[in-house]
């Protein structure tokens, strides 16, 4: 893997590896919680939870979507 | 050349997408052709091909792969291809519209004369059906494309100061997916139509004919030429606004393109959602709508509706924002109570999206739902209230100049008073259990849309005409064309509330004998109605190719794109607009001019 | 080189002509987004009408978990991807778009097995709303996947290397979050409910 | 000011007065042949009776201002600069919310409400569409008719729907005022009580007709309705049963 540049890059890059691996361990919660339980209502209401949290994760911290309406940052 | 290099490469896509489909599908054993799946495969092929060869590839998607695009030409020629220029565009949408307004128009003739008398006379009732339901997918497209395509593309970047919108190339692409809706639709109707109307319902339409496979992609396809529309408008207003545009000054037909672009780009995914349920249906075995396997038919209702009552809005809100507009020019007063107008249009957008079901009191859909689409349409009235007070304060004690895009603009008033009103009875489910599917709804929906939003256009038309074109349009035949169209209009729909009430149900070849008179007078006062459009297109034509050279501002309007010439330069404008007030400050003591034209500064060179 | 403006809180934002585009074309890649998401969504919801929560006891769960890990894990690559670019350093960023691309394509395959091995059909109540969501979504993968690919091809000349020059990658990269994030609902509509 | 909106008043009342004698003038209802179509028309008039006013406001507005204010040349002055601030806008957005919410409760909800409150029936049909066709099951006598039998004064509940592989139609009576779909895999129902003596023969609000687009022959897709006093019913279930 190819070194990466700047001190800056590295922040940004640690950044994802954390947002991902939350990804992650919520993408495992919901499958064990799936196979384990039984009541619908409660099952689609924490799958809803857990589906919301990831979303809300990808696009605030890899869509940049507050950039929408804070601009570009300037380098 | 453009167009017939389209062509081809439409032929060559789509033979290309048969035949892979095709030789995949003899090496199962199965036939070559299958005209459902056939089409649908082939068609995205033949788009590409279309597009490609209209100038899509030359002045754009070859920069993709490390090309350099061309330049487009100039003159004439550059209304007959790919161009960018957003002044080009709407000439292109207005041309292309008003010309399916008038097909459709001629396919509205051939029903009434259908529906002169009872029995069959023009047509078997299969033609009628496909007619009718060609008049009726037609006249929507023109309702809802021709407004935001015409007029928002050429008026709305010369209001706020752009020098164009904000994406001219998708743009140019969104213009150029309009004419294979056109042909597809056409193409339907030689293969035999569809005899579904504009709604499409299943199950009839995954059980009829291939031409409903014809209708499905072309209104795909038209669904995307408005979400991109929509999307371009959106982020032009948000973004190419010149300095001292604050939202504040925005003119009223800007706000009415704004609120309709939102919804045209969100819910328009209604429509598309549930034709391609119906596609998968037909090509892909599936049972959305098979009762059988779990599927619902009223599932479709809710998807369709979903988009199709804020379709509504898109055609109207913009129509709002330019009766709103003429009223006050021509009327030099500000327009009244401009910020309850803005708010008024925000506040349909925002109840748009939770009204559908009441097109569906009689569907069979669950009873609770009811009350809650009942009270949340009849809602809906208030802020269209709105829209009222602003139009009669604006006339108020005006200076009315009566002009044709004058007595248009006065006439939607009255036309959409009647169309809001008859609205309430369809709303209200003791009545609207009765009234559903009948000559009433017929006639209360042309009220809003016919008179309502075509009306408009009108208004918009001949009041933008000397801009568009550079020439003055012919007063005379105009108002001929007005006074024939409002009095044939009124004819015609007024009898049809009555017929409708009586028990005459709607997308019929064929009526029991007691509605014989009705339907012969108004038949007659339809091709009154009819007659007026021959008025309309020669004054178009004959102002257009000789009519007197327009000066920069006949109306000595106080908005930005009376202040430069006629038509507007290259790029809008010669210098850099600066903008002082509010667009509407007639007669106001000491208000600074709305707008001026200041000299080119480095940042536009 | 680039002009820039210091907003209340002493942030710095870019007010250059380039950020100024990159901020129009970023609204209407968003715009676009949330008009393909409301497709996307009126499908899901249909799921819910025709089948209610109930699915195929023949699903693969196993591949289910397998591929949605995988589409998340390219997701967090293309993100490594974007990064990388915006702060100048191509040669990883380019590296990062072929693993994306790679695990796209691999995503697609594991669609394209599970169709294989159903065993159940489109005609079912299920099988349509299962059929025709991931078909859906498998096309956006396939789109997806060419954009990232004609980004790899066109970024070896360093052309789309820091800041506003990035954009094109970033507009990739965000199309991908899309998919993904569609994936995030549909992957539980889709295999764990009961 | 002040004798522009004394004018415009009378032209309210006006025109008021005129809309209000036009729909009364025009009798749009057909034959009412139920409990449930005098119900309907009720509610209908209620709502003319209150647009009336609010169609006379608008269009006497309009046409005293075309008349008053009207220049066929340019207009060599500006108006008065009117912007539409304080309490005007107030006190409409007040009356237009008022109305509104007097539409939605009465005859809106209220009616929706009794239409909803008596479920109860003395007499079930069965009621098929198919393309382009209805029928008409009696399941008390079990036997199919193509033709609708009503006993007068008896609640009726009709039991629509259409086949699976059908297509949506739609039942409808005009002289009843109400309809539902026939939609194919779901059966709907509706609730008459006819008080009208009534033959679609020589009346045609007297008929079922499909109030859905179906196809072809859309428009033929009529059956006869016939409401009958009870013992002529009673005879004719007899006649059909015994056949």
């Amino acid at each position: 893997m190819s070194t990466l540049n700047s001190a800056a890059e590295q922040v940004a890059q640690r950044r994802g590896l954390m947002v991902f691996l939350a990804l992650a361990v919520l993408t495992v919660i919901e499958y064990i919680v799936a196979v384990s339980l039984d009541s619908v209502p409660v099952l689609v209401a924490l799958l809803a939870v857990a589906a919301g949290a990831k979303c809300w994760a990808i696009t605030v911290y890899f869509m940049h979507v507050s950039k929408l309406w804070r601009g570009e940052e300037a380098h | 050349m453009a167009i017939i290099l389209g062509f081809v490469l439409a032929v060559v896509g789509f033979t290309l997408g048969t035949g892979v489909l095709g030789g995949i599908r003899v090496s199962m054993g199965l036939e070559y052709w299958s005209t459902d799946l056939s089409w649908t495969i082939g068609y995205p092929f033949a788009l590409l091909g279309w597009l490609a060869g209209v100038g899509g590839w030359k002045y754009w998607a070859t920069e993709w792969f490390g090309g350099t695009a061309a330049q487009t030409p100039k003159g004439v020629k550059r209304y007959f291809e790919w161009n960018m220029d957003h002044k080009v565009i709407g000439v292109q949408y207005g041309v292309t519209f008003v010309a399916l307004l008038l097909l459709s128009g001629l396919a509205a003739m051939g029903i009434r004369y259908e529906l002169m008398q009872p029995g069959m006379q023009l047509f078997t009732q299969d033609q009628y059906n496909a007619v009718m339901s060609f008049h009726g997918i037609g006249m929507v497209a023109v309702a809802v494309a021709i407004m935001l395509g015409a007029f928002g593309n050429y008026v709305v970047p010369i209001m706020i100061g752009a020098h164009d919108m904000a994406f001219p190339r998708v743009n140019a692409l969104s213009y150029w997916l309009v004419p294979p809706v056109a042909i597809m639709l056409v193409i339907a109707v030689i293969m035999g139509g569809w005899d579904t109307g504009w709604t499409a319902y299943p199950p009839l339409s995954v059980l009829n004919k291939s031409g409903q496979v014809l209708f499905n992609l072309a209104v795909i396809t038209f669904g995307l030429v408005s979400i991109l529309g929509g999307i371009n408008f959106i982020v032009t207003i948000v973004y190419e606004r010149a300095p001292g545009m604050t939202w504040g000054r925005l003119p009223i037909f800007v706000w009415g393109a704004f609120a309709g672009s939102l919804i045209a780009f969100f819910f328009t995914q209604g429509f598309a959602a549930g034709l391609i349920m119906i596609l998968l249906d037909r090509v892909a075995n599936t049972s959305f709508f098979h009762a059988a396997e779990g599927g619902s038919p009223i599932l479709y209702e809710h998807v369709f509706w979903f988009y199709s009552h804020p379709a509504v809005y898109v055609m109207v809100l913009p129509a709002f924002g330019a009766v709103l507009e003429v009223l006050s020019h021509m009327s030099r007063k500000p327009l009244y109570a401009y910020k309850w107008v803005v708010g008024a249009m925000l506040g349909i957008v925002a109840l748009s999206g939770v009204v559908w079901a009441h097109h569906m009191f009689t569907s069979g859909m669950e009873d609770y739902l009811h009350a809650p689409f009942l009270v949340l349409t009849e809602m809906i009235s208030i802020p269209t209230g709105i829209i009222f007070l602003a139009a009669i304060g604006t006339i108020w004690a005006g200076r009315l100049w009566m002009r044709t895009p004058m007595l248009f603009a006065l006439a939607f008033i009255f036309n959409f008073t009647v169309g809001g009103l008859t609205g309430i009875y369809l709303a209200d489910v003791p009545t609207d259990i009765h009234l559903h599917d009948t000559y009433f709804v017929v006639a209360h929906f042309h009220y809003t849309i016919m008179g309502g939003e075509i009306f408009a256009l009108f208004a918009a038309l001949y009041y933008w005409f000397p801009k568009m074109t550079g020439r003055e349009f012919n007063e005379t035949l105009g108002k001929i064309h007005f006074w024939l169209m409002f009095i044939g209009f009124q004819l015609v729909f007024i009898p049809m509330f009555q017929v409708g009430v009586k028990g005459m149900n709607r997308r019929v070849a064929d009526y029991p004998d007691a509605y014989a008179d009705f339907n012969r007078f108004i038949s007659i006062s339809g091709f009154v109605l009819g007659s007026s459009f021959i008025f309309f297109t020669a004054n178009m034509i004959l102002s257009w190719v000789k009519g007197r050279r327009a000066a920069a501002n006949p109306w000595h309007a106080t908005t930005l794109e009376w202040q430069v010439s006629s038509p507007p330069p290259e790029h809008n404008f010669e210098g850099t607009p600066v903008i002082e007030s509010g667009p509407y400050e007639y007669g106001v003591p000491g208000a600074p001019k709305h707008a001026h034209i200041g000299p080119a500064s480095a940042e536009h060179a | 080189m680039a002009a820039t403006a210091t907003l209340p809180h002493g942030r710095e934002v870019d007010s250059s002509h380039a950020a100024r585009r990159v901020r129009i074309n970023r609204l209407g890649l968003w715009l676009f987004l949330a008009s393909d998401g409301a497709l996307f969504a009126l499908f899901a919801a249909s799921r819910f009408y025709i089948a209610g929560t109930a699915i195929s006891p023949h699903l693969n769960q196993l591949l289910g978990l397998g591929i949605t890990s995988l589409l998340l894990l390219s997701s967090f690559t293309a993100y490594r991807a974007e990064t990388a670019f915006t702060h100048g350093n191509t040669s990883h960023g380019r590296m990062m778009l072929l693993a994306t691309v790679l695990m796209g394509l691999m995503f697609f395959g594991g669609v394209v097995y599970e169709w294989s091995i159903a065993e159940f059909s489109p005609s079912e109540a299920y099988g349509t709303a299962f059929f025709s969501m991931t078909g859906m979504h498998a096309f956006h993968v396939v789109t997806g996947v060419f954009f990232l690919l004609l980004m790899w091809a066109r970024s070896g000349d360093g052309k789309f290397t820091g800041g506003t020059n990035a954009w094109p990658i970033a507009a990739a990269v965000i199309y991908w979050h899309f998919v993904d994030v569609v994936w995030v609902f549909f992957y539980p509509t889709l295999y764990l409910l009961k | 000011m002040s004798r522009h909106v004394m004018i415009v008043g009378v032209l309210w009342v006006f025109f008021t007065a005129l809309a209000l004698a036009g729909a009364a003038a025009m009798n749009p209802f057909p034959t009412v042949g139920a409990e449930e179509a005098e119900f309907s028309d009720h509610a209908f008039r209620i709502m003319t009776f209150m647009g009336a006013p609010v169609f006379g406001f608008v269009i006497a507005a309009l046409v005293y201002n075309i008349a008053r204010f009207r220049s066929s040349g340019q207009p060599s002055e500006d108006g008065p600069p009117f912007k539409g601030g304080g309490m005007i806008p107030r006190a409409w957005l007040g009356v237009t919310t008022a109305l509104a919410v007097v539409v939605m409760i009465y005859p809106g909800l209220t009616g929706l409400a009794e239409m909803r409150s008596d479920r109860s029936y003395d007499l079930e049909v069965n009621v098929t569409g198919y393309r382009w066709s209805w029928s008409a099951q009696y399941p008390d006598g079990e036997f199919t008719s193509n033709e609708i039998v009503l006993p007068k004064d008896q609640r009726v509940r009709f039991n629509v729907t259409a086949p699976a592989g059908d297509v949506l139609h739609s039942f409808w009576v005009p002289a009843f005022r109400l309809k539902i779909d026939a939609v194919p895999g779901q059966t709907n129902y509706l609730w008459i009580t006819p008080t009208e003596l009534g033959d679609g023969a020589n009346d045609a609000a007297f008929r079922v007709q499909c109030a859905e687009l179906c196809g072809l022959n859309h428009a033929g897709m009529r059956m006869n309705v016939r409401v009958v006093e009870p013992d002529e019913f009673e005879a004719w279930v007899a006649e059909k049963a015994g056949n």
